[in-house]
């Protein structure tokens, strides 16, 4: 697999996000991000990947393959599902210290963070810490 | 009712924009807004009269003293109390529950039974499995039908010789059901089981006197009936609080200590160790002076007329499923639209500014009994207008093309 | 520091007349007053994002709960505290007392020994008093001196494998005594025993790194640091707190609930049930704030300046005894004056608009010690000032011809 | 014991205190009314007679003679004992049922209720319960 740095990626979900006029543009492309996120093995719908801190079920799971962590996700609500599938695409895929290392803005610049990140409820705060711990973990098993 | 238009200037943030659009409050059962006439006491105190109060001689003290205790006064009135010192306030709901539930801890035995309903709070239902777990009591739960209201019937079934007590919640915050409890007293009583009603939703929609319908303990919290946050009350029978030992130590609440032994005061003080809320108080006070204002009939007409225009508006809007009775009940409307997880209607009606909670409401057996992860909730005061429910609607049909 | 009357104009009670007079108040160890920037932070929250917090996701919620979990931080870092989860708001410093002795039932055995000092405040003396009847453990007592200190020789041979915990206040309210806490808490730690610090005076007069001094609990009340009435936090290492059971069931401390089993939720959700006082959270950062703003360095210099002005005024008084130590202590200074008793100066004080506290401050021990029925407490914060003292001066020897 | 009815007492009273002029003549009164309380018979200087709700200490005795309640008092502060033996000289020989009737107005009228009455820390409103809950007692038994 080959991915871009995920500074690169980030600039790019930043430019996608600048062509949309409102949120309700915004929060269509997240549902149908959301309605498109690749299946989940529903082995890995267990209670220790459940993301704490949201409201609806969010499921994260991890693994290491050449040193890079692939993550998937599901969720019962679709708005978190499309948050997941931003936060897999910039991160699934990446080495656990680039990922330790990665800088959020990216979720400033797209002009959702007033919606999304300000409340536990929603979990994008936590899908994002849940993410880091899994690059912690890995990156300490080396 | 004075113009609703007019009553909404008492509330500031009323006017306030999110996202762009006027806020539609309707998520008034998790806590209500404050009117200016409360806030301006809240300063008021803090700039005229702050101080610790009770022990004090100076004249501040003085005053803070008399505004905490003509607060207690006015919820005596309103609430049809006997006497002042069976109003023991508290910092909510929550805690009048546990006062009574850590308190009961000497009184219940492994052979006694607790009873609970099904549609209860978290609040009323945790702090009696604790108390359970402790005594090795029995909890045993009134189930609930399937349109939202106990189960009466197998209410009276269930006393017999060991129930000590019944908990039951005066209104459903999460379906808006209003409960018999005057009829859930009286048979209690009958069997010789005390009873406990959780007021936190009773309390901010109708007038009730306690006395009257023979409540042996009543809680509600003041930030759900215009009042401010971190204060409540706890009404008990004094012959009931006298049995009760305190729950907390510390200042106040004793008149004497030494290191052989310790003297508690009387009630309510008894209950009220440490410095308590004294500017939460005094605008809890002046809320219930408020809402008086108001009137509560008047309160009750507006709120019944919203929530019947609600109701008609959601049952004919495509993919709505109100979830309990659509009669005898508060404005509280808890459904679902479509398939839909309530935090996706929820999150897209926010963007409209329209403020509802969604989720399992601190009440997951009910959402385990209709077999849902949560509901949308709607609840709607005195200062809510129909124009504010159109808005909703035009916002769920919008959410529900977005979702798809 | 800033001009003291410079500061004075943030507090808008310090412009009030009392019974024709200026207020001197001179009862800040009771509670302190209130500056503009406090109860303006009121004021906007609930002008503009009151709303119950966590559980909520639209958009004054979200409000709501940072700005509440934002005044976490500001107290996490104010007080050098590891992690933000380690800080518990409670309803003040008693509160924070009776989370600990009630949650630590379990962990006290009936040969356990707990230690609290003469001079403690009745909070921190009641509830281990409760503790040792529930459980069977001894309370023992580390005797004051003369001097109104701690007899840390006596404390020293106290200490035994026993020994479980130690109680000690940071500052005594009645007195103005500074412990020696730090050398308390090395003690206590080499022998393997916790302890509580009850910070209700100290957090308001100096800046203190709660993880340098290595305490395990610490507890403090905002109504005493220029915040409002009824908040306060409790401090705990983590791994304590974790170990303590929730204090209180409801909603929010809870993660899961069926009638079968309840999970508690981390912390510092565990401790926090009910909706919380969110107004006073808010309230309390922003006093954090603006003491910060003018500075403990600053605070503190003025304060004993203060201090030392008012006692050598005081020394110099005819029939004036002060109790306790003159040095290394806070802005505290408790007095009789000739026979006459403390309420007798208090009532004609207060005609003079001096508000001072008298009795027996919520430390009856203390006050067994003297053998004297109280005192006269005058209780100087950084915005009073020289004339103020002299104008007490004054008002006490009035009193002293009136009263013969 | 020949004493005026509770009216005219309170009414000379209140004429007493008009002549002063401020508060401080006021309370130089009450003190020599306190140092000049008849002495207290220490046999009921006891816990039952403590008033409640007072900071200083208050000890009330009563005993009913000739169907009249004799009200005798103490107090280890000067101020409270002035205030009790206001109460005293309006209340002593009076009959229960004279007592239970009685108007307190006149402690507004004196001008003193803003200094006394409003809080329970120095015992007024307490000390007034006290002699009227003494006044109820002796009433029922008869
Ligand atoms: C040393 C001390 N501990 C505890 C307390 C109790 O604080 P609170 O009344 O805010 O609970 C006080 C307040 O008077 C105090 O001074
Ligand atoms: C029915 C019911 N009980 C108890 C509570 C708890 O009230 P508080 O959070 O004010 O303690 C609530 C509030 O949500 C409620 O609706």
């Amino acid at each position: 697999m080959n991915v871009g740095s995920i500074q690169s990626i980030q600039q790019e979900i930043v430019n996608e996000f600048d062509f949309f006029d409102d949120w309700s543009e915004k929060y269509q492309y997240l549902i149908d991000l959301g309605k498109n996120l690749p299946d989940f093995n529903q082995i890995n719908r267990v209670e220790e990947n459940l993301v704490k801190g949201c409201q609806s079920n969010v499921w994260l799971h991890a693994e290491i393959i050449d040193d890079k962590i692939i993550y998937t996700a599901d969720s019962d609500a679709i708005i978190s599902k499309g948050i997941i599938s931003i936060l897999i695409s910039v991160f699934s895929g990446q080495k656990p210290e680039d990922i330790i290392n990665a800088k959020m803005d990216f979720i400033d610049k797209i002009g959702l963070s007033n919606h999304l990140s300000q409340t536990r409820a929603n979990g994008l705060l936590a899908m994002v810490k849940q993410i880091k711990i899994y690059a912690v973990a890995y990156n300490s098993k080396k | 009712m004075k113009d609703v238009y007019k009553i909404r200037e008492d509330f500031p943030i009323l006017s306030k924009k999110i996202n762009g659009s006027d806020l539609v409050y309707f998520d008034n059962a998790a806590t209500s807004q404050t009117p200016t006439h409360v806030i301006q006491k809240i300063v008021e105190y803090y700039e005229n009269h702050n101080s610790n109060i009770h022990r004090g001689l100076h004249s501040l003290s003085a005053d803070a003293t008399n505004q905490y205790e003509s607060s207690r006064k006015k919820i005596q009135n309103h609430f049809g109390i006997k006497n002042d010192y069976e109003v023991i306030f508290t910092s909510g709901t929550t805690h009048g529950i546990n006062i009574v539930s850590s308190g009961l801890e000497s009184q219940i035995g492994s052979s006694d039974e607790l009873i609970v309903s099904e549609m209860e709070h978290h609040s009323n239902i945790v702090p009696w499995q604790i108390l359970c777990e402790k005594t090795g009591a029995k909890l045993r739960v009134i189930p609930m039908k399937d349109n939202g209201s106990i189960d009466i019937e197998a209410f009276k079934k269930m006393l017999n010789n060991n129930v000590k007590f019944v908990f039951v919640n005066h209104v459903s915050n999460s379906l808006g059901t209003i409960n018999p409890i005057k009829e859930i007293i009286d048979l209690s009583h009958k069997n010789k089981t005390k009873v406990l009603i959780d007021g936190a939703q009773g309390a901010a929609h109708f007038k009730i006197n306690l006395s009257e319908i023979d409540v042996d303990y009543y809680v509600a919290s003041a930030h759900k009936l215009c009042g401010p946050t971190g204060v409540g009350f706890l009404y008990g029978k004094s012959e009931l609080l006298e049995e009760l030992p305190p729950y907390q130590g510390g200042g106040e609440m004793i008149s004497s200590v030494t290191f052989e032994k310790t003297e508690y005061a009387d009630l309510p003080h008894k209950f009220e160790a440490g410095t308590p809320n004294i500017s939460g108080v005094i605008g809890f006070g002046a809320a219930i002076d408020y809402m008086n204002n108001i009137g509560f009939d008047n309160i009750e007409a507006h709120e019944q007329e919203l929530l019947k225009y609600a109701t008609d508006r959601l049952n004919k809007t495509p993919g709505i499923k109100i979830y309990g009775d659509q009669v005898n009940k508060i404005s509280v409307i808890s459904f679902n639209l479509s398939n839909h997880h309530p935090s996706d209607i929820g999150s897209i009606l926010d963007q409209f500014g329209i403020a509802v909670r969604t989720g399992q409401h601190c009440t997951q057996p009910i959402m385990d009994y209709y077999k849902i992860p949560g509901t949308v909730r709607v609840s709607l005061s005195f200062y809510n207008t129909k124009s504010e429910i159109d808005l909703l609607i035009d916002a769920l049909e919008k959410a529900s093309t977005m979702l798809g």
